[in-house]
């Protein structure tokens, strides 16, 4: 699989180079999901935040997504980005693009994959909040051992 | 000989991004039994990785082998 | 509401562009849907088509769609451009990009603009097939009269 | 006065993209019935927006009225 469908990098991401990354022929449907920081989450504010990755295994586990998603969806081309180090409000953390001959297939991989990532992609996030700073973990109560292939 | 990296939270506790062990065969899970002792850190909930995959605790690790201790992750 | 966030234009589409303008503080989650020019529908080839627009009401009814999100969804916040005239194979006829504080709202939110549009946005499509061309219509069975609110 | 655009295949059956009529008090059911026979199309499933917004059949056509004949959609 093409390296640069799946990527975790420093620099900033770009939505329109990778959503056309899937554009093709066949394809007549493409949703891009773009993952931004928050101001607020739960009422508390955030000022900045961190991603730090097991690079070169978080990079293997963005394709080990696009290969559950040929699974489910054989038509379906993804492309994943993620960035890591210091973001500040409104940078982009994630984009995620996927393209399919038919819309409703475009949505479901796409929202798969982002579930994916928060279960099985080595990547933390580190917040920096008014009073402190925290590493965010268990956002789906993930439990110790080898990550479920189902939800 | 063994590496271990370490990630997040569990890297600032134990102070270092990597450790080193010479190597002695041993299942995952005795490896971690071993880190939570020397390092006083709690290990329960973390996911282990053996040279990039994600690998059950029952694994018996390999000379050479790269291990990863990793947190619940929060990337996206 | 600002023209420039619903817009129908013969100029071809940014999907850059278009998502940068709904990305805010607030919100952690933009979804942006791309509609391509597809090369096959159920086996048929196209090798071109074009679209026309009713331009001034097609604009007023990707605003109506625009304020249908925000009575669902209050804290959405949706772009929508569609393009005219001729568009070749992979060429973006459509670009919808709605951005939530939580991302589920953002898909829902984006695949129900993409619904509305194909009910009631006066736009159609010509397809130049290789032994002919056809204006469509009835994707969804439209019937005659006011366009329901519900699907 | 009152125009009725026409759209996509209605302009190409029509042979014109704009129409003009004197003003005469009728609902709009009454003036599609009239173009029916008049251009000998079918208007079954068009949707008619008056002054850009989608009107009912019952609507009463008000003088200065700019009409439309919206076919069956297909943008997207």
């Amino acid at each position: 699989m093409n390296e640069s469908f799946y990527s975790v990098t420093k620099d900033q991401l770009n939505i329109e180079t990778i959503t056309q990354k899937v554009i093709r022929r066949e394809a007549g449907a493409v949703v891009t999901f773009t993952g931004t920081v928050r101001e607020f989450t739960q009422g508390r504010k955030t000022l900045s935040l961190r991603y730090d990755a097991y690079q070169s295994m978080a990079v293997k586990q963005l394709q080990r997504i696009g290969e559950e998603i040929n699974e489910r969806w054989p038509d379906a081309l993804s492309a994943i980005w993620h960035r890591t180090g210091h973001l500040q409000i409104s940078d982009i953390a994630v984009v995620i693009a996927v393209s399919t001959p038919h819309r409703k297939d475009a949505y479901a991989a796409n929202e798969y994959a982002i579930e994916r990532i928060k279960q099985i992609v080595p990547i933390w996030k580190k917040e920096q909040w008014e009073d402190g700073s925290e590493w965010i973990g268990n956002q789906l109560e993930t439990v110790s051992g080898v990550p479920e292939e189902e939800k | 000989m063994i590496t271990v990296k370490c990630f997040a939270h569990l890297e600032e506790q134990i102070g270092s991004h990597t450790l080193e062990f010479s190597y002695k065969e041993k299942t995952v899970e005795a490896l971690l039994d071993e880190l939570q002792i020397t390092y006083s850190i709690n290990l329960d909930s973390i996911m282990v990785a053996v040279n990039e995959e994600y690998a059950d605790q029952k694994t018996i690790i390999q000379d050479g082998d790269i291990l990863a201790l990793i947190p619940p992750v929060s990337g996206g």
